[in-house]
């Protein structure tokens, strides 16, 4: 994010930021390995918490906020991009972070995401996603990945409630999607590579534009396919020589499918913001004597219409 | 026009243009608003449009008055019918002796003895004009210069009203001065000739239908859209989120020019529910913000304008009401959202729902809106319709030197150092609201049931004391402004109809209340600008002095009759429609004579 | 228990589980369910969650009775608390000379002479249970394998019923069959160890709570979820699309497991507003559409719904309605949506509004629901509830031999060949609506305003026409539906206290009725299955015959008191809280109590 | 589409799909173009009118269902393809247009487009992409290409009406964004072009799978930026060598912004669509006699609660 407003006065160690309310996740919920690494990434940057700003939406992922001692805004299911754009267009000085959940981001709220990147406001977009919907026990998600099963139906009322046959519905890639949408800072973490994620958020934060970032958390009690596991054997670096600023290639990485990379995918510095551009505006329309003047302002704009 | 107006030195002419839209039938009705206004006299429009962006008939009603105008007139004297079409659909509703003044290149219509007629071959006077003048420009110009029509209808017009040519010369010469010394001299000759071609037909024996007025104020000419974002940034509005929606575009359209130089911002979003939610997080953060919508758009935002009443946040959400359900009447009138406004929510969080009844309260009731927002934390729904939000109106300005603006409760120092409770369970039901920035005020707005500090609660005690607490505020706000929320016209004392109405209708019934009362019947008329949390006391003290109430209002089923029955358990008759257009004042005229003739049950003591 | 049924052999039982969330509380629950079924007794349950996954408290409460049973208990006669939390949310509302049972592992609990407290230290049995097996078992299994504490739990609670243990016996068997001979003989020993351990405390003087009743008909354990979704699959659904939500899931869950076999689909969509899109395509092409959801689901659905009635398109939107505004309480119970249902729409368009009002109930009201939507081409919003929707009761299974479905009007042979009008403006306001496919039946389903043929059109007399058309169809229902979908329980003859309700409340209404009609009271209760369009003529008739006319509901504000006033202008009396948890049936004969004894201003005969 | 249901006795002409309802659209529209495209379109498919649909919002191009004498559903802004695809899963036997402008479509109705990629059904989405919002007379759509006046602030009220001095937004790609849906047909034509328009609807029509069709179709009343000369000198056909089922190729070429090519874009002749594995599902579970016996199945389902 572009200046941030960190705290001036003092250092903050990761648990300065946590608040008094207990995680209510369950026990191996990959949320944990996230918020800690959250934790770490606003020490790093010392950002003030007086100045910071956490929107999510519903579900588990989406009660991080109350678990963290800056202001958050716990709001409805999916819009959690509209809320922080509002929040960052009318304060740029403050630090506004997103979170939520793979169906709150990329489901009921994922018509938000191209006009997001579109805007490209200076807010770090941090996808908690499980391939599952948790908080309502275990559907499918546009991220999960349950093949139809054609052969031998599994009705086990515990997995994949809604889609006990498979799913008749081909799972979208998030990262894939954010490049072609341009989105300026596109990367992937996994929970349980908490310093790695951490450099991730760090990098993110940091970054003047919309970033999103993509973290696979895997669900222990709703999601026994994409597990810990899973992805411990399904994910690998990005190598050190791909150039996050060239769009094809990052496209062509984000891609992959067989594998995961972890790490930066995609960057475009050069991308305007909407918050720079109407702080440019209210500054070129502002006059000299500002918002003191607002009565004789007033009483300009109404004469235009004697 | 009545008889004596037409002779005595007062104004009050009706004119009403027809045409295929795109035909400039609007520019002509533009025109003659400005030349009423430069002879001093008040101005009261009324337009409708087709839903498609061409082809349909505009209609474009204006009336010209010396003094106080309160509606676009019930009966009209002057019809100008470009086409046949707009003839015949808007043909009816003349006065007596009423003057048709027709485009005979386009049509002929049916004799009629109550109608003086007068033909114009408009299109063919104003080819000759151009004609004129072609040898004195070269080609590329010449095709792009459309012959004067518009010009030739005016000349023809400020004859028919007996007006001077002069200010009408005046105006030619500075919108088209520089286009060039011959065109100005086509369209000031083109006048002349309307007003000739006029003057031939109606022979000497011509009445002055308008006779100037010395203005001692200037005055504005404003459309209810203007003076609405005019009236948000008075209030301070900073932040403007929305989605273009007849017909309320304008007000996006509007704070997207001016509000920068208020140091605000204005975003399209990319639809209703996003609108709202930037307007959400706008104000989370400490800014005045504000979202217009009509009907469609209202729809979608009642998840998010929930969540703003049980977050409490603060947020203005305006409608302009538009005709019909769905995408129904999308350039028609009606106050038809009012159920919409007042229940659209799952469940019960507080709300505030307010109506603007003209253009000039617009300004006032939008101020109202966003004070009452942030005092009592908690969405303000504030209602417009089509027929007040497009019309335009000379207006009073407004005197802005004693506004009065109310700020949000913020937290105090020995709040914030003492364990802060964003949601403190106070005697009003206000709670401190801290403003990111704040050292100290951390905490996580949500819309999940929660205890004084926010955090998620759900026992049966913490669920009733929270949401009592919230309904609370209601209370309060009646007790401190429901008085100045309703306005009182017609008789103080004991009358015969009682009216109680809100939004656009309070100029109408006022002028159908002063017909009765010169008339002997004795008329009150009570109107509301607060609708939700529902001034009871007021209404029922007004109920008390009447020996029947009448509720007009523009709804099928008669939603504010029904509302008033919810609160108050008075039975009412209620006086509906729901067609797309606005009720005449004699409509209402009609029915308080027979409500006066009726014999009643009493009056309502109880 | 009363005194009485403790001797007799009528059985009222009421026992009450608590326990951390995941502990295994409702895995019990439902093994007592089962042993209760086994005995010939009808069940009622009630279960509250917390909102998360895991954490928090669950509480399952259980009644036991021979005989039609109406509501989970007022007081509970043997509680189980597995934790000190549980104990202290859950441990008030104990009948007097209760039974406790507690984890003495866990926590010991306050002495209280009302009551009998028995401690289980059920960890500890429960691993010494184990330990006694673990040398005939290698690592992995062992591992793997929990101590049997509900088997423990189960045996206990057997003992304290003083029911036999062998059908408990013959459930271990099945249910741990395959996993050996040595888990079955733990498993078993715990169930008696848990007996005995009992037993021991009570001593030799112990009631027997419990007597088996001989069941001549089967019947069905379900939820109403379950109920809802196969009165769907009865009424012909062929296409559900839905988005998850708590209370609603189950539905759809169901659904995707069932439907296919029916020849349907189920689609997940990607929110509220595409599942009703889908479901509005399907149904315009044909098929019955049907969507689920809850509250905030509900209020994103509000333009599509409008949208169906005005574009005339049937479809069945269930809402199950859960606690608070916004996010609110959404594990808990409410009726708070009732207004949302009936005004939730910008300007109007016709729509019915249904109630299921018990478990049994919901598979018919459910049927209702389509056969409406089809015959009146109109929105059906079916609302249920938290409590009904999760709550698990035996009902006699449903005799489906007379199922009567209705199919919507289409357009005959003549109506297709000469100018086929979809929107025909017919007496009964119903049109042929052509289903794509049928030949010469061709037109364009629309929202905007229209002809009869579908076209677009704005004029005021259009517009009445077409919206007068519109709602003659609910003047068509009530007239052909009304009296069968009210519900008459208590005296058919005048009544001191006459009780209007809706939803799940009528269980409770219906106890609380017997109770005070036992005691001399004379109470008449109208339930309502059809809620809009208001059954005012049946209201009207019931009030007259009533003293006073009693409104108990589940909403903040007694929303339905409120639509009986709109609708009747009866004044009532309001019962009413919002606070997640249902009524207790002596919270409704308390009050029916006090109308009683209190004076009153006559009978409703206007 | 599969299988589409064709006028089995007669062969149709353009003029047969026409309807007695006259185009409302101005003089000079780009969606007449469009129309004739259609018709055309139509008539070489010779669709059967009795059995097909087209589905559309709100908005000038979303007038088209009724002058088109098939059946039509004009719902409301932004739910076309939620719309079309329960008319197609219900009925795999009807033909199923969608049709809408870039604001209904990509705006308001953008969240729609991901998921209809992914379920895939047998649906043309044709949108008539006049870079603004003609309807509403004028504001910023997500095509439209607006930049900041940093330096002269226009004010013309007729002018990009809710951004007059510029907008703050980037504009979005649609076609780059299907292909990265992996959305199985996308093209891209121009109503100034009804040949090849029509060419590429009757492709993306016999298509089995979700299809969008991109059609650049100027407002002459409200853009005067995006107009027909704009679009002739910025367009050119996709050269003859272009592989489109190579996903990343047709992501460069999609992605190009100077010029915009013409024709097929992107091709996934392999992609599952939900219409066949719904179809699949029913008669892997269909009892043998079928529907017929609704009574005996149902009878069925209720005993497995006793
Ligand atoms: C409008 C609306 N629809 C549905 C829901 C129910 N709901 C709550 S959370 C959730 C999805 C949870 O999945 P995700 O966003 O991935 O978060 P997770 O729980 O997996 O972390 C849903 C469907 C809701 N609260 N609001
Ligand atoms: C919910 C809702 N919001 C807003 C509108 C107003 N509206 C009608 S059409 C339209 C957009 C038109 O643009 P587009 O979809 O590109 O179609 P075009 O007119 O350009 O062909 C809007 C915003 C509406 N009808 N419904
Ligand atoms: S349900 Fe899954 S996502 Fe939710 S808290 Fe438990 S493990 Fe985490
Ligand atoms: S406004 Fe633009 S898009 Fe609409 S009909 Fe006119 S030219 Fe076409
Ligand atoms: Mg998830
Ligand atoms: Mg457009």
């Amino acid at each position: 994010m572009s200046n941030l407003a960190v705290a001036a006065d003092r250092k903050l160690a990761p648990r300065d930021y946590k608040s008094d309310l207990a995680p209510i996740w369950c026990p191996g919920c990959g949320d944990f390995g996230v918020l800690s690494a959250l934790f770490k990434a606003l020490s790093v940057c010392n950002l003030d918490p007086d100045k910071t700003v956490i929107v999510s939406g519903i579900g588990c992922s989406s009660r991080l906020p109350g678990f963290v001692a800056t202001y958050g805004f716990h709001g409805v299911h999916g819009r959690v991009l509209p809320v922080a754009t509002g929040i960052k267009c009318a304060r740029p000085d403050l630090n506004v972070i997103g979170v939520g959940g793979d169906g709150d981001g990329y489901s009921i709220g994922g018509g938000h995401l191209s006009h997001a990147a579109r805007r490209n406001p200076d807010v770090t977009y941090l996808i908690m996603n499980n391939n599952t919907y948790g908080l309502t026990k275990g559907q499918v998600s546009p991220t999960s990945m349950v093949p139809l099963a054609s052969v031998q139906p599994r009705i086990d009322p515990k997995r994949w409630k809604t889609t006990p046959y498979g799913s008749t519905e081909d799972s979208i890639n998030p990262v894939a999607l954010a490049v072609a949408m341009d989105c300026s800072f596109v990367a992937r973490g996994f929970s349980y590579r908490p310093n790695q994620l951490a450099d991730i958020l760090v990098e993110a934060i940091q970054h003047r534009g919309f970033a999103l970032v993509d973290v696979f958390s895997p669900c222990p009690t709703f999601n026994q396919d994409q597990t810990e596991e899973f992805y411990r054997h399904r994910t690998y670096d990005i190598p050190a020589d791909h150039d996050p600023t060239d769009k094809l290639a990052a496209f062509a990485l984000a891609s992959q499918q067989d594998a995961y990379p972890l790490g930066v995918l995609y960057r475009n510095p050069s991308k305007p913001s909407i918050v720079d551009e109407q702080e440019f505006l209210r500054r070129r329309w502002q006059h000299p004597e500002g918002e003191d003047d607002h009565l004789s302002l007033l009483d300009e704009l109404l004469r235009r219409f004697a | 026009m009545t008889q004596e107006t037409a002779l005595s030195t007062a104004t009050d002419v009706v004119i009403r243009l027809v045409g295929e839209s795109g035909e400039g039938t609007v520019t002509l009705g533009d025109v003659m608003v400005e030349m009423f206004t430069q002879m001093g006299l008040d101005i009261y429009t009324f337009q409708t449009f087709p839903a498609e962006i061409k082809g349909g008939t505009v209609m474009y009603q204006l009336r010209g008055k010396s003094g106080v105008t309160l509606s676009p007139g019930d009966s009209v004297d002057i019809l100008v019918a470009l086409n046949d079409e707009g003839f015949s659909l808007f043909g009816s509703g003349l006065s007596e002796n009423a003057i048709l003044l027709y485009n005979s290149d386009a049509f002929t219509p049916p004799p009629d003895s109550n109608r003086t007629d007068i033909a114009l071959p408009i299109t063919t006077l104003a080819r000759e004009q151009k004609e004129a003048i072609r040898h004195e420009l070269e080609g590329e110009i010449l095709k792009r210069l459309p012959a004067p029509v518009n010009t030739v209808g005016l000349g023809a017009l400020m004859a028919l009203l007996g007006a001077p040519l002069e200010p009408a010369e005046v105006y030619l010469q500075r919108v088209f001065g520089r286009k060039g010394e011959p065109v100005v001299r086509m369209n000031v000759s083109a006048l002349q000739t309307g007003a000739r071609y006029v003057m031939e037909q109606l022979g000497p024996n011509r009445a002055v239908l308008v006779h100037p007025v010395e203005q001692r104020q200037r005055r504005l000419m404003v459309t209810g859209n203007q003076m609405l974002s005019m009236g948000a940034i008075a209030a301070g509005l900073k932040f403007y989120a929305g989605y273009p929606i007849t017909p309320a575009s304008e007000i996006m359209e509007f704070l997207a020019r001016e509000l920068p130089a208020f140091g605000g911002t204005v975003i399209q979003a990319e639809d209703e529910i996003a609108a709202l939610g930037m307007c959400l997080g706008a104000s989370y953060a400490g800014q005045r913000a504000m979202t217009a919508t009509s009907g469609p758009g209202l729809s979608l935002m009642v998840e998010l304008a929930n969540l703003a009443g049980q977050a409490e946040i603060p947020v203005v959400i305006t409608d302009v009401q538009r005709g019909g359900a769905s995408t129904g009447l999308p350039t028609k009138t009606s106050q038809g959202d009012l159920n919409l406004a007042i229940y659209g929510m799952h469940n019960e969080s507080p709300r505030v729902v307010l109506a603007c009844s003209s253009v000039e309260d617009t300004f006032w009731t939008t101020i109202e809106a966003f004070n009452l927002a942030e005092e009592f934390q908690c969405p303000v729904i504030l209602l417009s319709d089509q027929s007040m939000a497009t019309r335009r109106s000379t207006v009073p300005p407004p005197d802005v030197s004693h506004l009065q603006l109310v700020d949000r409760r913020t937290p105090t120092d020995e709040e914030l150092a003492n364990g802060y409770k964003r949601y403190l369970d106070t005697e009003d039901g206000i709670s401190p609201m801290a403003i990111p920035g704040t050292p100290g005020g951390a905490y996580t707005s949500t819309g999940i049931e929660h205890d004084e500090v926010g955090d998620p609660g759900y026992t049966p005690e913490l669920a009733t004391r929270m949401k009592a607490k919230r309904f609370r505020k209601m209370a309060a706000l009646l007790e401190r402004h429901a008085n100045r929320l309703v306005r009182h016209w017609g008789t103080p004392d004991e009358a015969d109809v009682g009216i109680i109405a809100y939004g656009s209708l309070e100029g109408v019934i006022r002028e159908a209340t002063e017909r009765a009362e010169s008339e002997g019947i004795r008329v009150a008329h009570l109107h509301l600008r607060l609708l939700q949390p529902f001034p009871r006391q007021q209404v029922l003290e007004f109920a008390a002095r009447c020996r029947t109430v009448l509720v007009p209002e523009l709804t099928w089923s008669g939603q504010l009759a029904n509302w008033i029955k919810v609160n108050t358990n008075l039975s009412v008759a209620s006086l509906r429609k729901d067609d797309g257009l606005p009720f005449l004042s004699s409509d209402i005229y009609r029915r308080i004579c027979e409500l006066a003739d009726t014999p009643h049950e009493g009056r309502y003591h109880q």
